[in-house]
This record gives C-alpha cells, structure tokens and sequence, in this order.
C-alpha cells in the first residue's frame, strides 16, 4: 500500500500529469487558452503512430510469442464482456435510463489509448518490460464492447440503430484501429533497422508530445466537467470511480491467466480499467442517438481518465510488481 | 443577369452522420453540396467547441442549393437521417445563375 | 413536408468578442446558434486573413435561425454588442422543420 | 429595430481563384466580403475533401452582403471569374442593420 | 560600439533572422506561401511551454532567489509605468488621437514573448546565464500595461470600456499567461527529473521551430505593412523606432538596481524593449475598439518586433555585458 | 538488374514505403483515417524547409561549384522539353483532349518535391553523396513546364488563360519555391554554424516526418484513385508508368553530361521522371481551367508517385550506381 501511494506520489509530479492538471484548471477558469483541433489530431495521431511501431519493433525482436494470440482473444472477451459488468452496476448504482446506460457501457468495455501510452511511459520507468504485442491487444479491445452495448440497448426496448455494414466498417476500421494496427504491422515487418531510421522522431520527442497532449485532455475534460453540472449525481460518479478498479480486476485476472510479464499484466489492468472517449463516442452517436453524449463524455474523460492517469495507472503497476514479482 | 428560383438548404449535423447524410441526399438526387465546418455552437444538448477535439466530434454544415420542386425530396431524404439525431434544418429562398446546373 | 417561417441571422464578429455575444445571445433568450470559422475578409477596416495568425485574431460567423417574433429581442442583444465593434449583421427570411425547438 | 432591404451573394469557387474574384469585387465597388473555408463537396466534378491535402487545393465560400440595386454589377464581376471555373454562386434577400455601411 | 555592431552582424546571419526576413519578403512580393493559422498556434504553444518550463527548471536547480520577488515587482512597476512614457511620446511625435495612441501604449507597456524568446537564444550564444525566473518577470508583464492604457484612454474622455470583471478574467487568464506561468511551475515542481523526460522535445528542436514561427511572424507582419500604407506616418515609425530604445533604458535601470546578473538584465531590456502582439491586441479589441488595429498591430509587429530582432537585442545584450561584466 | 531488384526490395520495406501503403489501404478501404489539412500543411513546410536548408549547407560546405548553374539551366531546359515528349506520348497512347492532355504534360515536365524528398533519403541510405544544389535545380524545375503545357493547349486550340503578370507572379512565387530556394539560401548564408543550431530539428527528425506525410500522400492518392475510377482508361494508366521511365533516361542523360557525382545523377533522374502535385495543379486551375482535374491528380499522384515511390527510385539509384561507378 506505501509502495502504492509512494509510486502514486511520484507519478503525480511528472511534468505529464502536471501538464493534464494545468489544461483542466485553465478550463475550469474559463482561460481562453485551446489548443486548435488540428494540432490536436496531429498530436494524437504521432502518438498513436508511434506506440504502434514501437510495439511492433518489440515484437520483431523478441520474436513471435506463442501468448500473442491468446492475449489478443483475451483482449476479446473482455471488451465483450465488461460492458455487461458496467451495465449491470449502472442500473444498480444510478438512474441512467437503460439506452444511457448501455451507451456508458460501451465506453467502459473498450479502451483509452492515451490512458495505454501513459501507462507505458509509467511501466518504463519503474522499469519493466512488457510485451509489444499489447499495443495489438489494446486494437483488439476497441471495438467488441461496442456490440455488446447495442444487444444491451435493443434488450432493454431501446432503439438501437441495427448493426449495418456500413457501421461495422465505420468501427473496424475507426482511424486509431487502423492506425495502430497498421504502425504496429509496420514496425513488425521493418523491425530494427527501421526503427533505427525513426527513432529520433517516435522515440526521444515522445514524452515530451504526450505532455502537451495531456495539457489538451486536461482542456477538454474540464470544459466537459463545466458543461456537466447536473448530469453527473453522486451514484454516476461512484460508478466512474468504481469500475475502473472492477475493469483492472478482470485485467490483472485476463493477465496472470495469460502467464504474462509484470508489465504485461500492468498494461492489461491499464486497458480493462480505462474507458474510451474518441472511437465509442462517434459510434454511439451513430448506433445510439438518443443517449446523452454527456453523460457518457464527462464520466469517461471527466472521471475515469484523470481518476486513471493519478492513481489508477501507478496502482496496478505496484499491484502487477507485487503479484509478478 | 438572368437568375433562376433555387432554395437554400442548410443542415447542421453531427460529424459522425456527414457520411449517412450526403449519401441520402444524392439517393434523393441532389447534384451537389457544400460541407462547411462548424467551430462550436449551441442547442438543446448544450455548449461545445470543436477546439482540442481529436475524435470525429463536432457539428458540420452541409449547404445545397437545389431547384424548388426537388426541396420536398431533399427534405425527406435529410428529416430521414437527421431525426433522431442532433441537428438544425433551415430553408431559405434563392437565386442562382446557371439553373441547368441544378 | 410540414415547414415553419423562421429567420436566420448571420453575425460576423470579430473572434475576442464571440464569448461576450453569445452570452448577449442567451440572455436574450435564444435558445441555439452555431460558430462557423472565417478564413479572411475586406471590409472599411481593409483586408485580412487568418492565415499565420496565432493570437485571438480574426472574426467568427454566428448563425441562429429563430422564430419571426423573437428576431427583435436577438437584434437588440446583438446590436449592443456588435455596435461600437468591427462587424456584420445580416437576416433573412427562411423555414425550419421541427418548430418546436426555436 | 430598423432593417434594410440587403442581398447576399454566396460564392462557392475553388481556392486558386480566390484572388481574383475578390480583386474583381473590390472593382465592382463591393465595399466587404467574408471568406469562409469549407471542407469538401460534391457536385459535377465529384466528390472532394479537404483532408490532407497540402496545395492550394479546395474550394472557399466568399459572401457578401450589398445593396440590391448593386447586384448586377457584382454578379456580372463574379460571373466573368467563376465563368470558366468549377463554382456556384446563390443569392438570397436579406436584410441589415447600418445600411451605411453597404 | 564596434562589439555591438559585430554581434548585430553575427545575430543578422543566423538562421532564426533570415527566416523572419524571408517573410517578410514572401508577404511583400504576395507570395502565397502562407503557415496555417492551427500550425502557427501549436508552434507558439510549444514555444511558450519549452520557454515557461526550462524556465522552471532553471529556479529549481539554483534554489528560489531572494531577488524573485523584487524582479517580479519590478516587472509589473515597469508594465505599469511605460504606458503613460509612450503615451507621452505618441501625443509629442504623432497626430494619432487619444484612443490610437493609448492603444498603442498598452502594446509597448506589455511584451513579446517571441522577443524573449529570441533573446533568450541570443543570451545564450553569447555565454551567458539569465536567471530561470525571468520567464515568470515576462508573464508579470502581459497584462498591467492594459491598465494604464485604458485609464489614459479614458481620461483622455476616450470611450474605454469599463474593465469588468469578465474582461479581468481574459486578461490575467489569457493564454499565454496561464501557458507561461503553468509550465514555469511545471518546472519548478518537476526540476531536473522532469527535464530529463522531455528535454528531447523541449531543447534540441528548440531553435529549429523557432526559426519556422519566425518565418510565419515574417508573413504575417509583411502582410500588416501591405494593409497599412498610409497608416504609418514619419512620427509613427519614428516611435515604433525609439519607444524600444526608451523602453530598453528603463529595463537597464531595473535589471541594474535589482543587481541582476548580465544575462538577466539583457533579458530585462528585451522585455521592456518590446511590445506586445497578441495578448495585448485582443484585450483592446474587447476594451478600446474605437482605436485602429492596423495601427498597433503594424507598428508592433511590424516596426518594433524587426529592429528589436535584428538591431535591438545584440545591442542589449552587449550593453548588458558591457555593464556587467 | 538483380541489384535493382534488390534496392526495391529493400526499399520496399522501409518505414516510410509501408506508410504510403497504409494510407493507401486505410483510404481504398474507406477507414476515416484522416490528416488535418493544416497537419499535412505543417509537415510539407518542415520537409521543404528541411531539405532546402541542407541542400544549402552542403552547397557552403563543399564551395560553390562550377557545375551548378550548368546544372540548373539544364534543368529549366528538361522542364521546358518534357512536355512536349509527354503531350506527344499522351496524343499517341490515350484519349484525352488536346487541354486534358497538356494539362497532364505540365505535371510530368514539372517535378514532385516529396519523390526527390524521398529519393535524397534512398540515396544517402545508399552510401552517396548528392550535390547540395540539387535542391535548387528541383525549385528551377517546378515552373518552365506551366508555359511549355499552355503553349501546348493553345497550339491545339484550347482556351488557354493569357499568361499575364499576375498568373507569373503566383508561379513563379508559388510556396514552394519561395521555401525552398528562401531556405537553401539560408543554408547557404549559415553553412555549418547555422546548421548547428537547428540541427536537432531538422535532420534527426527528418525521416520520421517523412512517414507521417507518405501515409498522407498515401490516404490522398487513395481516396483519389476511389473517386477516379473511369477516368483511368489503359492507355492513360500505362502513360502514367511509362512517362517517370522516359523522364527519368532524360535526366540521365542530363545528369551525364553535366559529370555530376552518381548521386546526383540519380536525384537527376528523379527529378526529371517525378510529376508535380501542388504547384502545377493549382496553376492548371487557373489557366486552364477545362482540364479535369481528376485525370491529372490521379495520374500523378495515384498513378506515378507510387510508381516512383516503389520502383523508380530504387532503380534510379541502382543505375545511377552502375553507370556512375
Ligand atoms: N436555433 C439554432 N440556430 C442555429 N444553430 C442551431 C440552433 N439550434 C441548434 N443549433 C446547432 O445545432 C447543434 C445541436 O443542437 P441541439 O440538437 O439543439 O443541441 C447546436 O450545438 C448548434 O450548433
Ligand atoms: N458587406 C459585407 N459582406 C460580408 N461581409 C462583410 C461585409 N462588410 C464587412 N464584412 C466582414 O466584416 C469584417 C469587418 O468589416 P468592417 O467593419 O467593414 O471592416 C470584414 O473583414 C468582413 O469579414
Ligand atoms: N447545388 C449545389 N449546392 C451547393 N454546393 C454546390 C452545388 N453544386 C456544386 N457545389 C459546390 O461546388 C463544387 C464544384 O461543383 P461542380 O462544378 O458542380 O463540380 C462542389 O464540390 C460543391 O462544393
Ligand atoms: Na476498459
Ligand atoms: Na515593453
Ligand atoms: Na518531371
């Protein structure tokens, strides 16, 4: 437990975490500063670019593990299967109506990427090593969920949009997917020689973008919170604390399961414990209409990001080392 | 100059359903449109801004200028798609040159 | 299909007074409005661009579309706004679906 | 309050035209205009986006808000440009505060 | 004199000049090479977060000095106190009315940040070591200029506007304040560890994207000079000429009586020798929009902010080791 | 030959190759994957800037050499001429309309910035060593073939604009010329102590923002060649791959008879066989506005850039290598 609170601690005053904290008190003071929605997207596009090729390069050099399919079919499950935890905690701890409630749902049963490449910047420097092929499971995890919220809605009588295949295109191939995958493929196949080519680009800047990036999350989580007064009640925001801690149990269970590393199991409590706020969103707004994007918005990047970020990250990294070790 | 009766119509809508939207009305035979972007606005859902953003979040405005006896078409191919969603539908009257166009 | 008299009021404003509009706006009770971007302009006060820029420089278009009755009210929390600023108030006539949200 | 009768004129051209069409405005003695960007399209030339492109590529939306009795002359300045070019022009009554300023 | 002339020479020939100058010359010969607005933005995100954040550093690693606070002070009595110089100067030198002129001593109160920061490099190139907390000394000087200006506006029977508490708020929330003083503080907590993480995106590329904003400052500030012939009469480009000199001499004085180390007091005449072209233009859009832009915006941007780039700081610098050394 | 396929192959699986290929899938499989435009702007700036930069350095490291002014006018000759030989080609092999077809001759007598971006990267990878003013003999090739290609259209009695000062202007002052040679001479003014300063920026990073932008070409080219089908019959497509063989053997020749160094002849042949993709089309739509512009974006860049992209430099080197050493 002090192991736990030292790491929180320490993770706390990183320029990173510092940086999110900056964004969300310049929202919530009603500061002009923004960072333009293009920089933005950039930002999170080398981001995503980047975590993707660096895990495909591990993979290149460590070889291909036998757990890498099992890991990814665990990632599956999983993304199918919290939603229906989250939902049935929901109806039991709020008022949500069933169509929200299934719509918050999805949210949880996929994934934050920012809350994964924190993560691994975390995993780093308490120094363990985790296996590249986690930025594919954390692919794996996006969209499952999203299926699940809907037979969730359509079993309660709620009107959600059938699964077409325009929309199942929409999700599989939502730009993280595709370019998560596809970087991870890239640094599978050009392993390192062509990392040797990059590195100065995806690697040494890489904590330093995620900074700025987190300072844009922060602006956007607090101009969220600012909006949300009164959707949030208290049973919402228990919910919003809870299940990331419910969501990294199933993870640090998928992970032992699964025999992998230390770091391994961290980042998979990292991924079942966050929520996603940039694929699931726009699918709910298609597949979903009716639910109210604030509730799902404000609790995922209101509550359980920053909740994460602080004190979830550091907590299932010391719990992994323990359990690991 | 020689202009031509045309209506206006512009239809603010969620990002996410730009794609269902344009694909609707060219179902319904509209022969061109204009997406403009939308920084921020207001509504019943409440106050946002496309700033910061990085998911397809936001509203865009997608404009058509279309002959007067094909509005009604148009209308019903948008009120289609827009219905259950966030998103303001207005019409004015206009003019246009090269009516063929149209 | 089933449309409504409305007006559209289109506002270009320069980019440090929107926040300061909008609350005028929804004081005067209107209940929607969307920001567009604008990328340049020419007006008495000569030609510029967005372009390159990075303060709050530049200008914004509000749109609304209200009901006729309350166009009043709009022009009057705009107007002592916009008055002493850099600026253009433009209506026009339009019609809207779904009455019942203006 | 106290409107007066207004046109607005709404240019869809492509961006590389830009130039000329305001220079050719500015000499029809169009006294403001308002750029705005637009992000993709359709129309008989096809389907086109914005999105990563890095030219001058795209089109603009300018639009101008005038007299009436000076349409013609801004049509007919607008015409000679857009001509020979993919675009659209509309044109809509409206109404403005300050007429001086038109 | 010869040294002042020789590191005006050396400084005319670095890459950051000839950026601003090749600009300048693409906005007068209508090139259409243009920087996008959103890319401009992120640039000078960046630049104040590395500026603000080595800044922070540079205090933890030296320990708080006791001169800080006096610094600070002096900073905000300087900010305070220029206005109504320039405004003098303005009323003397040009037929600009009340409002014009108030306006554009707001801006010369004030700073440019990109002059900091161009004159930090130049600092730096010379040897010599500024104090970490002048980044905060630039923050402290944004907004009290504005003060000054309006009260002379109105006192001048100019219709300022009432500074209201909104209009308070945008002012000491702006962002380039909130970016600026929150990576400062960033810094200060993070210290050494912090820089560790992110030195690769904040240091090395430092110079390098200050080369493009300067590139994008050029286009932008030729385009003013386009826009505003006529504006700039002989007396309005003779202040735009002698207001940084003036300016200059009383941050002599400051950084001298404050006993600042050569560097520091070169930075003190950097920031009072500037002018302001962000933050201070949109607070008087908002508060005096009777005053002209092309007015402060040509003069600031494009008269003060060149001579202070090319001729302005080697000279500060050099007289600040002169005196110092 | 096994040399060349080698190269290719080789080649083919570098970072920035499988990044062109993802955007192209992402954009072929309709993924909204998608770069801001200000982003892909941003990144063109960097590469151009970059690349002008070092081109100038090189140039003040190594003297200026007898050769380079042989070596631009033969350039401004190969942009005159290659029209022609394409317009003839296009004439014999395809459809087109005397307009389409000398609207596609003006991008294949002009040149691609990205394909010699990518071409200098393959050479350097390749142990060579290119002229630094190659650089400037690209910026010298971007226009001649405009005037070449109007005169082409109204020979053939199309309505070609008037080439009046204003549309000479906009060429010859076109972006990317004006950053280009703008930051050749800079590099040429600063030389090493220029270089030193902006190092980190723009050399380490370099090859990495290549990647980001190839997956931009790579999604624009698709969603190019999604909307063009019908446009491509056979003949104009095998043009599109004929034409880069049949420019590049010009700029062999060329860059044979100048001497220049095998890197340079190579880069040559890159040049001369690459097809401009920003310049030229916003010039075509200015002056000959009734060429459709689907045919000349989708042949240059869906058509010849991958080509190139692929194959062509890879060959070009290869050859350059054989003949030259
Ligand atoms: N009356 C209106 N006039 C203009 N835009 C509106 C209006 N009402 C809503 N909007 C736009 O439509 C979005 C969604 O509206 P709503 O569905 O009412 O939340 C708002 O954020 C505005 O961008
Ligand atoms: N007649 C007009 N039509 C459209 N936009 C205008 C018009 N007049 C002015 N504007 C816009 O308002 C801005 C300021 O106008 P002004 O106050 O006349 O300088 C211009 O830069 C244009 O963007
Ligand atoms: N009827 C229309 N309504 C609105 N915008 C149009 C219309 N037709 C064309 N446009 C716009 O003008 C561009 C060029 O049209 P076209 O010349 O028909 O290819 C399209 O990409 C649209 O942005
Ligand atoms: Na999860
Ligand atoms: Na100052
Ligand atoms: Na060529």
């Amino acid at each position: 437990m002090q192991d736990i609170l030292a790491l929180a601690s320490a993770n706390l005053l990183t320029p990173m975490i510092l940086c999110f904290a900056l964004g969300l008190f310049a929202a919530l003071a009603r500061s002009e500063l923004t960072i333009p929605e293009a920089v933005a997207k950039g930002m999170s596009i080398y981001l995503l670019f980047a975590i993707g090729f660096k895990g495909g390069v591990a993979v290149a050099d460590h070889g291909l593990d036998a757990r890498l399919v099992a890991a990814l079919l665990a990632g599956v499950a999983l993304s199918f299967l919290l939603p229906f935890v989250a939902f049935a905690l929901l109806r039991g701890m709020t008022r949500l109506s069933a169509t929200d409630a299934a719509a918050v749902a999805a949210h949880y049963g996929s994934i934050s990427i920012v809350t994964f490449v924190t993560g691994s910047s975390v995993v780093q420097a308490a120094g363990l090593v985790a296996e590249g092929y986690m930025v594919a499971v954390a692919a794996a995890m996006e969209a499952p969920a999203i299926i699940s919220a809907l037979y969730l809605a359509s079993r309660s009588g709620g009107r959600a949009e059938k699964m077409d295949a325009e929309l199942w295109r929409e999700i599989l191939l939502n730009g993280s997917i595709v370019l998560l995958v596809g970087s991870f493929l890239i640094g599978l196949v050009t392993g390192q020689p062509g990392m040797a080519r990059i590195e100065a680009f995806i690697v040494a800047p890489f904590q330093g973008v995620l900074c700025l990036f987190l300072l844009d999350m922060g602006l956007v989580a607090g101009r969220g919170m600012r909006n949300a007064r009164g959707v949030l009640t208290a049973g919402v925001l228990a919910f919003g604390l809870a299940m990331p801690v419910v969501g990294a149990g199933f993870g640090l269970a998928a992970g032992l399961l699964l025999g992998l590393s230390p770091g391994g199991v961290a980042l998979m409590m990292v991924l079942a414990g966050s929520a996603s706020y940039i694929a699931v969103p726009a699918a709910m707004r298609v597949a979903l209409p009716e639910a109210n994007p604030s509730v799902y918005l404000t609790l995922s990047l209101g509550v359980t990001f920053p909740f994460n970020l602080v004190l979830g990250i550091p907590a299932w990294v010391a719990v992994a080392q323990a359990v690991g070790g | 100059m020689q202009t031509h009766k045309a209506k206006r119509v512009e239809i603010i809508i969620e990002a996410p359903m730009e794609g269902r939207l344009t694909a609707a009305l060219e179902k319904a035979g509209v022969t061109g449109f204009t997406v403009l972007p939308v920084l921020g606005g207001s509504g019943r859902s409440g106050r946002w801004t496309r700033e910061g953003q990085v998911g397809r979040s936001g509203m865009v405005a997608v404009v058509c200028l279309i002959r007067p006896e094909r509005l009604d078409a148009l209308l019903e191919a948008a009120y289609a798609v827009v219905d259950r969603h966030i998103g303001v539908i207005g019409v004015t009257d206009a003019e246009v040159l090269r009516a063929e166009r149209f």
